[in-house]
């Protein structure tokens, strides 16, 4: 075994993991943390992806450490990450603030917003 | 020469490690801001050692990086800490989120 | 090569190990501390896969930015945070869906273990035509030549991404300044740190940016620096978070994708071919637009840190 | 003559640009959302951002109606590369039939949203913008923009960032009123998205490792050389579709749609409804009919089939129980997405029919669920809710709301001469051509249990207690009715579109025969003995649905509301399978419990892909 694959199978645990935390764990943190965890295996294994395909053309003498468009996405991939991390966090904390909830079980039916009902919010909507 | 500095690089590992523990299980503040500095400063490390041993010069530019945000972490645990004491920014709206004492200062009383 | 083996087994069993604790730890603070010190390993992990660029961005966003998020929210939902627990899902389910979980990983280890054995890849078509592209650094080039559209989509991602972080504030508080950043109170050691950090750490995203065209490095890994910075000297109080009324915050916003678009349009009949430069012109355009985008995506990761307005009054004084 | 050659002109300049006509749709929307945040102010009394999406929605249809003439007349796909590189180094762009047909679609709603919304998010005098109006409508242009982009991507990760500058967009729409509910509804929606994307995600890096491409052209000719599929396909085969099943909210993975689409503001439920959840849709399309064609082994297809049928069943019972009217209407897309997912059994052996039928029920959900959900917005904001129950003599405050009701309604049910009748007629003869009566015999029931929701909805609207006030709180906009009731009259005249028109579907497709499969399926199929055989029905159901409303009582004590209400026998069966149903469906819609289904559906998947492989 070499040291990609290694890190490869790595990676494929780490899907398994973060998929059983975003599906058991009740709390709405617990489950970016593990979508997180869950992107990362899937970097990991695109990670593996590039040094594989670079390894055999440094074999060949040319030079290059890795594929570099896998890397390229990767990057990409990370910022995305990001981006659906922070409305997450946005969206939750401002859950917790309104209502106290931070899970995401029992939820109850939203009723539609209606206009005699947005004039009775406290933070005053118009 | 090469695996000499990468036997270095899984010893600086294996503190961290160790390290990790105190990050983990606490069980005070102070114990985790420490071990936290080490693991950056650990990993640092482990990461010049990788960079002379492959011979790559832009992992230093990582270990830089590195560095550089470690002391940016130490800020974010510091200010986590001030936040679950009550001392967060005001919110607009509710509050009550930073009155009462979060579980991980509980745990130092 | 029996050390880089230990070195490789050490830092897979300690992710793995991260990992576990991560999932499985009670309080949702020691998760995310174990997700910080999880996302710096990913580091070392990505220069072993020799992704230096990657190891950049992972240090930089997915440590450093990712973990001031999620230690700050964190920290904020604590107080709610005791019943969690008891909702988990039955023991029955919970083993059904964690067999189930392993079946998952046991068939992707499958598959890695069954991935093609020349491993296909298009490093070779990418340094053939890496030349007219002008740059060094094949990351760059795939980035902002050959895939410029992902590149352009993806910053452009970050806008409703930011609007959707906005769009959770009270109405009355909507174009304030944004407040969700910790304040701590004044202390000298802070003041200090905020001092001194920033103009190295400036200098280190130009540099990153500058040398992106050539070496690892580049506009993702050099904005991430930036916004750091940023934040650093707003936690420190040093400078007030900018109203999100302001016109000026909002062209920086912009300022990059539309950029990017003009030059890319300007191709149709400069070069033949919208995201196209004109032979001999890519890499001072390509340049260009790292260094418009590195200011837009750098405002843009801030203010998706610093969070939704939260009215005018300055931060900080209730404290 | 003059204005008509100055119109005609430019039009047929832009059909011309070839490949470069696509780069139109996909930047135009970027633009506007770019340029959404600097328009700040108060001109155009408080609609300038409205207007300015108004002036890019119709740029953007003109440019979608160029596409699609392109495609039509020119019979070939347009196609470009970005940046002049060529797959797999580059990115290209593709318009065929089915790009063409949701460009034009896409464009057509979120136009016809535009109209609508530009009352409801509209700057008032006191402020030089607010939260709801900046966020609506750059948020719109986002939805847009990546509706367009998913549409035209030929590069599996160029279409992941689609999905998520979607995602990033649809999302903050359902939580725009900020209350709790709204708030849980939108996270919820957010994480499993985000689990389906991070799985469509690792397929996309399967098939990287595989091929070293991620062009879906390349992709195909690669899959199509193989003597057998490898392992890496059969399992990126199996995570991508279910991935792009939870972002479509199949049943048994449609946890998030209902609170998410009824919570939503009601132009933005009308997007999410007829828009959103179809691009995910479209992309499992382009898996299985242009990625990897041939491999759809019987097995996956009888599977997506029977999730497809039970989404009809369940979703249209479900529908039924619900007490008010946008959760109602929030069921009945999770019915009318399982309508989407009958093409796969029927592909096999009668593509035309089947990929003509499921265009068809695209273009023809969208337009009726859209109609639907802003008369439901319109209703609510004129009686101040929109509980079922008490729609009592809503007609005499609503009527024209009320008729582009029904009339979407029409279509939604399948009478002709809607666009849902032709799709019914075209997936029922594919049915029983290919043997497999059963989805036919679906097809009839589910037809059946939306006549009796939209029946219990017209029931209580008619001959309800007159509950409501005589005038109005809020009356509707005329250009809001207008615009309701043309939306709802395209879905019920969708049926009398020219056939040749169906050639679009097949364009860039080979061995597909659209038009001629139209033609055989609707042979006889408009006329009065049929439009009885499908009234009469229609009509025991509405008998059995009246016979269920819970008819007042005397009103006691002279109370102008009535004390209680007895229940008619039909209505006690209701009540029984009710006890039974909405305990299934809140299970189901637990999060573990669907997150359940969605790993034994990613195993099994994987093991149907695999018995052809």
């Amino acid at each position: 075994m070499n040291d990609p694959t290694l890190f490869g199978l790595c990676g494929a645990a780490l899907v398994g993991l973060g998929l059983y935390g975003l599906l058991c764990q009740p709390g709405a943190l617990r489950k970016i943390l593990a979508f997180n965890l869950i992107g990362s295996g899937v970097f990991l294994l695109f990670g593996v992806i590039a040094l594989r395909g670079g390894g055999v053309l440094a074999a060949a003498g040319r030079g290059i450490d890795g594929d570099p468009v896998p890397q390229a996405l990767i990057i990409t991939g990370l910022v995305v990450a990001f981006a659906a991390t922070s409305i997450a966090v946005a969206l939750l904390l401002r859950l917790a603030e309104t209502s106290g909830r931070t899970t995401l079980e029992n939820e109850a039916p939203p009723a539609p917003s209606l206009p005699g009902e947005r004039a009775s919010r406290p933070d005053g909507e118009s | 020469m090469p695996e000499f500095l990468l036997g270095a690089a899984a010893f600086v590992l294996g503190t961290v490690a160790l390290g990790l523990m105190r990050l983990l299980r606490g069980p005070g503040h102070a114990d985790r801001m420490l071990s936290a500095q080490l693991l950056g400063t650990g990993g640092v490390g482990a990461l010049l050692l990788l960079g002379v041993a492959t011979g790559v010069g832009a992992i230093a530019e990582v270990a830089l990086l590195l560095a550089l945000l470690a002391a940016f972490a130490s800020v974010a645990f510091v200010s986590g800490i001030q936040r679950s004491d009550g001392r967060g920014p005001p919110s607009a709206t509710a509050p009550a989120a930073a009155d009462s004492p979060g579980e991980h200062r509980r745990e130092t009383a | 090569m029996t050390n880089a083996l230990i070195v490789d087994a050490a830092l897979a069993l300690l992710v793995l190990g991260l990992a576990l604790w991560v999932i499985a730890t009670r309080a949702a603070y020691r998760a995310v501390v174990g997700f910080v010190a999880y996302g710096l390993l990913m580091a070392i992990i990505w220069v072993r896969l020799a992704a230096v660029d990657v190891a950049m961005t992972e240090a930089a966003l997915g440590t450093g930015l990712t973990g001031l998020l999620l230690l700050g929210a964190a920290a904020r939902l604590a107080p709610y945070e005791t019943a969690e627990f008891d909702r988990r899902p039955g023991r029955g389910l919970r083993v059904l869906i964690g067999l189930l979980c392993a079946a998952v990983t046991l068939g992707l280890a499958a598959v890695v273990l069954l991935l093609p054995a020349p491993a296909p890849s298009l490093a070779s078509l990418v340094a053939d035509n890496l030349p007219p592209t002008g740059v060094g650094n094949p990351v760059t080039g795939v980035l902002l030549a050959h895939r410029a559209i992902d590149t352009l989509l993806e910053s452009v991602v970050l806008l409703p991404a930011l609007i959707g972080v906005w769009s959770v504030a009270a109405n009355p508080a909507w174009g304030g300044r944004p407040g969700s950043l910790p304040r701590p109170p004044a202390s000298s050691a802070l003041t200090l740190l905020a001092q001194v950090l920033p103009p190295f750490g400036i200098l280190v995203g130009i540099h990153l940016v500058w040398n992106g065209a050539d070496d690892p490095g580049g506009k993702f890994q050099g904005a991430t620096v930036l916004a750091a910075m940023w934040i650093l000297v707003l936690i420190a109080g040093l400078r007030e978070a900018p109203a999100l009324r302001e016109r000026r915050l909002r062209v920086l916003l912009v300022v990059g994708a539309l950029v990017f678009i003009g030059i890319g349009a300007s191709g149709i009949w400069l070069a033949g071919a919208f995201l196209a430069y004109p032979e001999g012109y890519a890499k001072p355009l390509i340049l260009a637009i790292e260094a418009v985008l590195t200011l837009s995506i750098a405002a843009t990761l801030g203010l998706l840190l610093a969070g939704p307005p939260a009215g005018d009054r300055p931060i900080g004084t209730t404290s | 003559m003059d204005l008509a050659a100055l119109l005609v002109t430019p039009f047929a300049r832009l059909t011309e640009l070839g490949g470069l006509l696509l780069v139109i749709p996909l930047m135009l929307p970027v633009v506007g959302l770019l340029l959404a945040p600097l328009l700040r102010g108060r001109w155009l009394g408080g609609g300038l951002l409205g207007r300015f999406t108004l002036l890019l929605l119709l740029l953007g249809l003109v440019a979608a109606l160029a596409v699609a003439t392109a495609v039509l007349t020119g019979d070939e796909a347009l196609k470009y590369y970005l940046g002049g590189w060529l797959p797999p180094l580059g990115v290209a762009l593709k318009a065929d039939g089915l790009s063409a047909i949701m460009l034009l679609l896409s464009a057509v709603v979120i136009l016809a949203v535009g109209v609508y919304a530009q009352r409801e998010f509209q700057v008032p005098p006191d402020a030089s913008e607010t939260r709801a109006s900046l966020v609506f409508w750059m948020l719109l242009m986002g939805v847009w923009a990546g509706l367009n982009a998913a549409f035209l991507g030929q590069d599996l990760f160029t279409l992941f960032v689609a999905l998520e500058l979607l995602t990033f967009s649809a999302v903050p729409l359902v939580a725009l009123d900020g209350r709790a509910e709204t708030l849980a509804a939108a996270l919820r929606y957010l994480l499993f998205a985000l689990l389906g994307s991070v799985l469509y995600l690792l397929g996309a890096v399967l098939f990287y490792g595989t091929y070293a491409t991620l062009d879906i052209t390349l992709l195909a000719e690669r899959i199509s050389g193989e003597p057998a599929l490898p392992p890496a396909v059969i399992a990126a085969a199996a995570l991508m579709t279910v991935g792009l099943l939870a972002k479509t909210a199949l049943f048994p993975l449609h946890l998030w749609l209902p609170p998410a689409h009824a919570g939503a503001p009601p132009p933005a439920s009308a997007i999410l409804s007829a828009l959103v959840v179809k691009a995910s849709f479209f992309l499992i399309l382009r898996l299985w009919f242009d990625v990897m064609p041939g491999a759809l082994t019987p097995m996956t297809a009888q599977i997506l089939g029977g999730l497809g049928a039970g989404a009809i069943l369940f979703g249209n019972l479900v529908a039924l129980r619900q007490a008010r009217l946008k959760l109602l209407i929030a069921y009945s897309t999770v019915a009318q997405i399982g309508y989407l997912f009958l093409i796969f059994p029927l592909a096999a052996r009668a593509e035309s029919a089947a990929l003509t039928g499921g265009m068809l029920q695209v273009v023809a959900h969208a337009l009726a669920k859209a109609a639907m959900f802003m008369a439901a917005g319109l209703i609510a904001k004129a009686l101040g809710h929109d509980r079922v129950r008490d729609l009592g003599g809503c007609v005499r405050v609503l009527p024209l709301t009320l008729l582009a009701f029904g009339l979407a309604g029409l279509s939604l049910i399948g009478l002709q001469p809607s666009g849902g009748y032709l799709t019914k007629t075209l997936l029922t003869a594919a049915a029983d051509g290919t043997g497999q009566g059963w989805l036919g015999l679906v097809i009839q029931v589910g037809g059946l249990l939306t006549a009796a929701y939209l029946f219990w909805v017209f029931g209580h609207v008619l001959f309800g207690v007159p509950s409501t006030p005589a005038m109005p709180i809020k009356p509707p906009g005329r250009a809001q009715e207008l615009v309701v009731l043309a939306l709802a009259l395209g879905a019920l005249l969708l049926g009398l579109v020219p056939p040749a028109l169906f050639d679009l579907v097949e364009v860039g497709r080979a061995g597909l025969e659209a038009s001629a499969a139209v033609a055989t399926a609707m042979a006889g199929a408009f006329g009065w003995s049929k439009l009885w055989g499908d009234v009469w029905p229609l009509l025991v159901v509405g008998l059995l649905v009246l016979g269920m409303l819970p008819w007042p009582d005397r009103p006691a004590g002279g109370s102008p509301r009535p004390a209680t209400t007895s229940l008619s026998v039909t209505g006690h069966w209701a009540a029984d399978l009710g006890t039974l149903l909405e305990p299934a469906d809140r299970g189901l819609r637990q999060w573990p419990v669907a997150g359940l289904s969605l790993l034994i559906l990613l195993l099994a998947l994987a093991a149907a892909i695999s018995t052809g492989a």
